[in-house]
């Protein structure tokens, strides 16, 4: 099987999706002719012509409400913000209107795209640059929140997002782009080729949405996390020798919960990880369900190991970022809580 | 260093507050037919005057005069008249609906007729529109059956947007009408971006944009001229004039000077003004205008101007902002009355017929009217059920939407 | 003491703001000549002059970001949004610019502001004038987010709010502008001149941001609500006859977690009402603190009483909006859960 | 029915990419000399010609002609040619500092020195800048210490902005030069909200917004128009067009025709094109639009026609989008290499003096690095504490901070 970074599986996933289904096309910033700033683009405007895949002019409200208007036509457009941290000028026509179009126009028109966007931090890229905005779309009714991490499931899953008939949020870890980052900086990376999930399958696959996948089996604590986070929590575990099962959501709306709860329950502990700041994160809508749905089973409160409640900071990087150690200590703690 | 002037703040006022004798002397009118009409291939560069006139068609003695004029016979005229005047009544028996606690809120469109009514005719069927709420005449000048627009303003059981949205907020693939959004401005790209969709499909289809002159602040705007001008798309982006935005006449939209079609011109846009109370000029421009766009020859900005008669919706009181007999010195007069005198006075129309005219819409009116209170209003009657708030959220209903209506008990 | 529904206690609040500080400003759609379309800013032009209060284009953006740069400079504008639902246009210009500029500039330039909204449904107004958007407000570093739920309140929080050096989001229940709607929209509202909260103190006087308050005293089970959710939780708890401890949070960020986890404490049971929409609600917040804080004291799950995870619907808005009957049930459900 | 044609989908695309000759001959630049300056008070409906010309004040002899001609002394021109050898070499030694490791990231603005030099001169102490990331200019004619630029870039212990923000993203409250978002567009309508308060309050300090050609695409540039032009504020709105934006050439923004001064011409506002790389030219220019703001005659619009000579930033590699020796052939020449010659023309300077001055100018900037290097670098050396990350995030610290800050161990 072919290997890939996660950039090519990301591409890969585009290349397969155009070449079977002409209505899927392809813009955002830099997209085009250059192919992106991560080069997730390279090569498809040569490929498919500049009608398919294109630049477009730096409005993420124009990207997005273009977007909205070829999909009520009955193209599938998937498109790039070129980082997460950027898609608030997009906010109202995400929140607003593709969201909300199948749903009062009682689906005469609907909204079939993917927004695809670098997020999370690690890259010394500072407070626009780094952002997780993941629970700013995952409270908003009528979209679907996606985060891959690794080449694999990028592929599989951008697939099932272009083929979906809803709106579709992707966000894209970037520092997982080149490799498995386990959160430490100081370590060099392992690149993709050398990590089983950067074996990617060749031509049309698809993963479903809303299927949350168990990457490390365990007794002791039930870990959720994606994204970055998964490699970060694998290495945590890994360092401090805690038998932690570790899901990897995968999809946060719609969520797979029982596959949450099924774990919860076996393990009677949980901690849940995300880059993103603590209040109000995708980890507070986790920890309200875990605790709904397993209450009679949690031995210890449920811990959140976050972000801290600030803008993301340039120099203060790894002190903000929720690294190894920390969500060692968290697992410790809520262990030993019980 | 400079002379330094304490520097003054500057709000726009309009002319003339309630109490005040109302004063257009500002409005500058052009004669009807003075305006000329460029070839439709014209380079915009070419035609910028034309954003700062105003074309018309209709004189004050009823004659069609100018370049402009000839693009309907009288029977389609006759048509369009029906379509103004079934709009009007449409309204009034739905003020009246809304007054009676029939359904929750309703937005007329009087005085501005025109402008929806006859841009629809210049339109195919399969081309699509983004409008506002101020753009029925889309619907009826389309031939939508008034009883299921009807059905959506009572949300009732047979309101075919299943109680979801608010009334007037309308929508029909089938018609040519799509969703209207209640959040201003926003559907104005989706056009552009809905016309980018149908020339990289090598499709014939085109898109029209709809705005309110108050909405040309919103963002979706300025992306809506970035988009259509990079990407010569084929729409036709109207904006509806109407001098007001609620409260807030169009000097604090516009800002001192300039109009709002010239906003097209810094973007190599052909933009022009439009009488919008003349059903003529309107269809002239609109037909111009979407010709442009099917030949490829790039997008069109269109100004209508016209002026809002009513409140700008049942929850408005317009006596508070303006002088309640504002309307009256419009001086683009009445867009049906002005018709109708066109008519009679070519000779394929009278006062008795259109008194009789007048009759007949409202029999229609209210025999549709019947037939949909029998499916229900707002408060009594057929309802939508419970079950469709949860449907439709997405195609397939996820298992947490699945839980909490299990959890509704419904 | 004066008599004041909500619309006069907010526009109390501003005429004493404006009155004391030369440097407070208020704009926005519709707010000067006409005194804004649900008239909180009426008389203000009058009396100010059109320098301190007028209107402004319609554009959220544009009044937010104009409002921005007048903080920069040192004025103290006070804006309104003329819905809540529509403020996504200025959510760029509030996530990534107000609620940053202190931060990013170490503290050169700051930016206080408030952002008035009326938020909230029950008023028949569909989609795009009910919504309560508070939780894409939570989540959100460098905010503070206000939501009263009566005059008295309203006049002291907003007087609050206006002197804050930093950004407020004031969210204004709609449905209780005039009277304190119990979730019962069949039965005539009490007016706030029958209301003890609707008597005013005159002149100036702030009531503390990030200060809950306990509106009704219980040991059975502790309810945290805010805005309209208070009177309709009252209303269920006493038509139930349940000896339910009510709690008001006025104030969501900065949250004020030690009275909400010593009433949890005491009683044992938790619920949590809000009309927004359930999934990454704050509500979800709510749980994920009170679970952490008060684990061991919980007897039973918390529960979420809340909006249903779809748009906000037209005719079928007493189905989606939480009512007195939905939150007696939780309440009896957690009570016998334990 | 009108005849249909298959709809075709237009995608601007530059006149050439690598391996292409390089060609500006569409670009149209006028002789120097040859725009007429209107009267500051002029009215703008006045002067619309002025958004599509290019005014230049220096001829290819080095010689300053025409009405535009005059506003600064062979003195102040001195200092001028300092303040953009001074930004060359600092962005020169910054760039090899990045790659050296001692920050994360840099962006320079080679070809571009001339825009932001010189519209500092045109301003006063106590104006307010609301810059992009590529205007250090403005720091460094307005006389900011290099040092505290370096100690931002290397987010050390002396970092000002206390190691919170990307490098270049400087602030100076002192320096009249407002915090700058990473966010493209954002500060444009900040810049008017700050003109709009100087003038609410009766000051006599003016502001200037500042966006590139690219980011003219945000909503946020159509909003700063829309309140400018409304309320008259007192703000200059430069764009400085470097014809490219990342990857993406200028086309893609603008659309096929227009300029994107034009873009102001609907809103009334005073509109102008100026040869950016021609500091005299910048100066009157800016001098004039500033004139205009202090003396309530409302807001100007300045695009500035230049090239971004080197790559986007650090990040970025343009060999792979634009002929390599692409900036060769910009038709404007370098600003720099100009304004000597003009000097020497004058008699005012000499290639000896330049030589001497241009190893002054190093020997300073290597001076602050040393200096700034005391307090550290990115990765080595003195650090802004992890307890600057929990402050400033409001004015008081709220208890969920402190809890967070003291779970975090600092
Ligand atoms: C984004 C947004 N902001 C504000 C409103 C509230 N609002 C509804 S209609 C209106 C005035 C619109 O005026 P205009 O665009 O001139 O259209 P008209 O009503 O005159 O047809 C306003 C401010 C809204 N619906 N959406
Ligand atoms: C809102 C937003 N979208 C996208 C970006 C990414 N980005 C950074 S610079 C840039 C190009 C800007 O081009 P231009 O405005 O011409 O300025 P220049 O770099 O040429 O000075 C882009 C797309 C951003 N910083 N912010
Ligand atoms: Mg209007
Ligand atoms: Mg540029």
């Amino acid at each position: 099987m072919p290997r890939m970074t996660m950039i090519e599986a990301i591409r890969d996933a585009m290349d397969v999706s155009m070449g079977r289904d002409e209505d899927v096309v392809v813009f955002g910033e830099d997209v085009g002719y250059f192919g992106g700033v991560f080069r997730c683009t390279a090569g498809l405007q040569q490929k498919y012509g500049t009608h398919r895949c294109f630049d477009a002019p730096i409005s993420e409200l124009g990207i997005v409400g273009a977007a909205i208007g070829m999909a009520a036509y009955g193209l599938k457009p998937c498109i790039e913000v070129q980082f997460a941290d950027y898609v608030y000028p997009a906010y109202d026509q995400i929140v607003s209107e593709a969201a909300r179009i199948r749903y009062r126009s009682a689906g005469q028109f609907t909204c079939p795209m993917v927004i695809r966007m670098p997020t999370g931090g690690g890259i010394f890229g500072g407070q626009t640059h780094s952002q997780s905005p993941e629970a700013l779309f995952t409270h908003v009714s009528g979209l679907k929140v996606v985060v891959p991490s690794n080449p694999v499931d990028a592929k599989g899953l951008l697939i099932a997002a272009i083929e979906d008939p809803d709106p579709v949020i992707f966000l894209e870890p970037k520092r997982l782009y080149n490799g498995p980052f386990d959160g430490h900086p100081d370590r060099p990376v392992t690149p993709w080729s050398k990590h089983p999930l950067g074996e990617v399958g060749e031509g049309h696959f698809a993963t479903p949405l809303g299927k949350a996948i168990v990457r490390r089996q365990g007794a002791a604590v039930s870990v959720l996390a994606y994204g970055t986070m998964v490699h970060v929590s694998e290495a945590a575990a890994r360092e401090a020798g805690i038998d932690a099962e570790i899901i990897d959501l995968r999809t946060l709306l719609p969520l797979d919960l029982e596959t949450i709860v099924a774990s919860v329950k076996k393990t009677g502990h949980c901690v849940i990880v995300h880059e993103a700041t603590l209040t109000s994160g995708f980890g507070a809508e986790l920890a309200a369900l875990v605790q709904e749905h397993c209450f009679y089973h949690l031995e210890a409160p449920i811990a959140r190991v976050t972000g801290w409640d600030t803008p993301y900071p340039h120099a203060q990087e790894w002190d903000y970022f929720p690294g190894p150690a920390r969500i060692a200590r968290a697992l410790v703690e809520v262990m030993e809580a019980a | 260093m400079q002379q330094k002037h304490k520097l003054r703040f500057h709000v726009p006022e309009p002319e003339v507050r309630p109490g005040d004798q109302p004063d257009f002397s500002n409005v500058k009118i052009p004669r009807a037919g003075t305006v000329p009409r460029p070839e439709v291939d014209a380079d915009p560069r070419d035609m910028r005057d034309l954003a700062y006139s105003i074309i018309r068609v209709l004189n004050r003695d009823g004659e069609a005069v100018g370049p402009w004029a000839g693009t309907l016979t009288p029977d389609e005229l006759l048509d369009g008249l029906k379509h103004m005047m079934t709009l009007r009544a449409f309204d009034a028996r739905m003020q009246t609906a809304q007054r009676q606690g029939k359904t929750s809120f309703y937005m007329q469109h009087m005085g501005e007729e025109a402008v929806s009514c006859a841009f629809r005719r210049a339109l195919d069927d399969g081309d699509m529109n983004f409008p506002t709420y101020r753009q029925a005449g889309l619907l009826i000048a389309g031939g939508y059956p008034m009883v299921d627009m009807m059905n959506q303003i009572y949300s009732n059981e047979a309101d075919p947007l299943k109680g979801r949205q608010l009334p007037v907020l309308y929508s029909s693939k089938e018609y040519g009408f799509f969703s209207v959004s209640g959040n201003l401005g926003t559907q104005y790209i989706q056009a552009v971006g809905w016309a980018m969709a149908s020339a990289i499909k090598g499709d014939t289809r085109i898109a029209a944009g709809w705005i309110g002159d108050g909405s040309t602040a919103e963002s979706d705007f300025h992306a809506a001229l970035v988009f259509a001008s990079t990407y010569k798309a084929p729409v036709v982006l109207n904006i509806v004039n109407n001098q007001w935005a609620i409260s807030t006449f169009q000097g604090i939209a516009r800002g001192g000077s300039g109009t709002f079609a010239a906003r097209g011109l810094g973007f190599g846009i052909a933009a022009l003004r439009v009488d919008g109370n003349d059903y003529l000029a309107v269809h002239a421009v609109a037909k111009w205008a979407v010709e442009r766009a099917r030949r490829n020859l790039g997008p069109t900005l269109i100004e209508h101007v016209t002026y809002r008669v009513g409140a700008h919706s049942t929850s408005d009181d317009p006596s508070a902002y303006r002088p309640k007999t504002e309307s009256d010195s419009w001086p683009l007069g009445d867009p049906v009355i002005r018709l109708k005198n066109h008519l009679i006075k070519i000779g394929a129309w009278s006062e008795e017929r259109h008194v009789q005219a007048e009759a007949e819409v409202k029999d229609t009116i209210i025999a549709a009217q019947k037939e949909a209170e029998k499916h229900g209003t707002l408060h009594s009657g057929g309802k939508p059920s419970a079950r469709d708030m949860f449907e439709g959220v997405y195609a397939d209903m996820p298992a947490h939407l699945r839980r909490q209506r299990q959890k509704a008990g419904i």
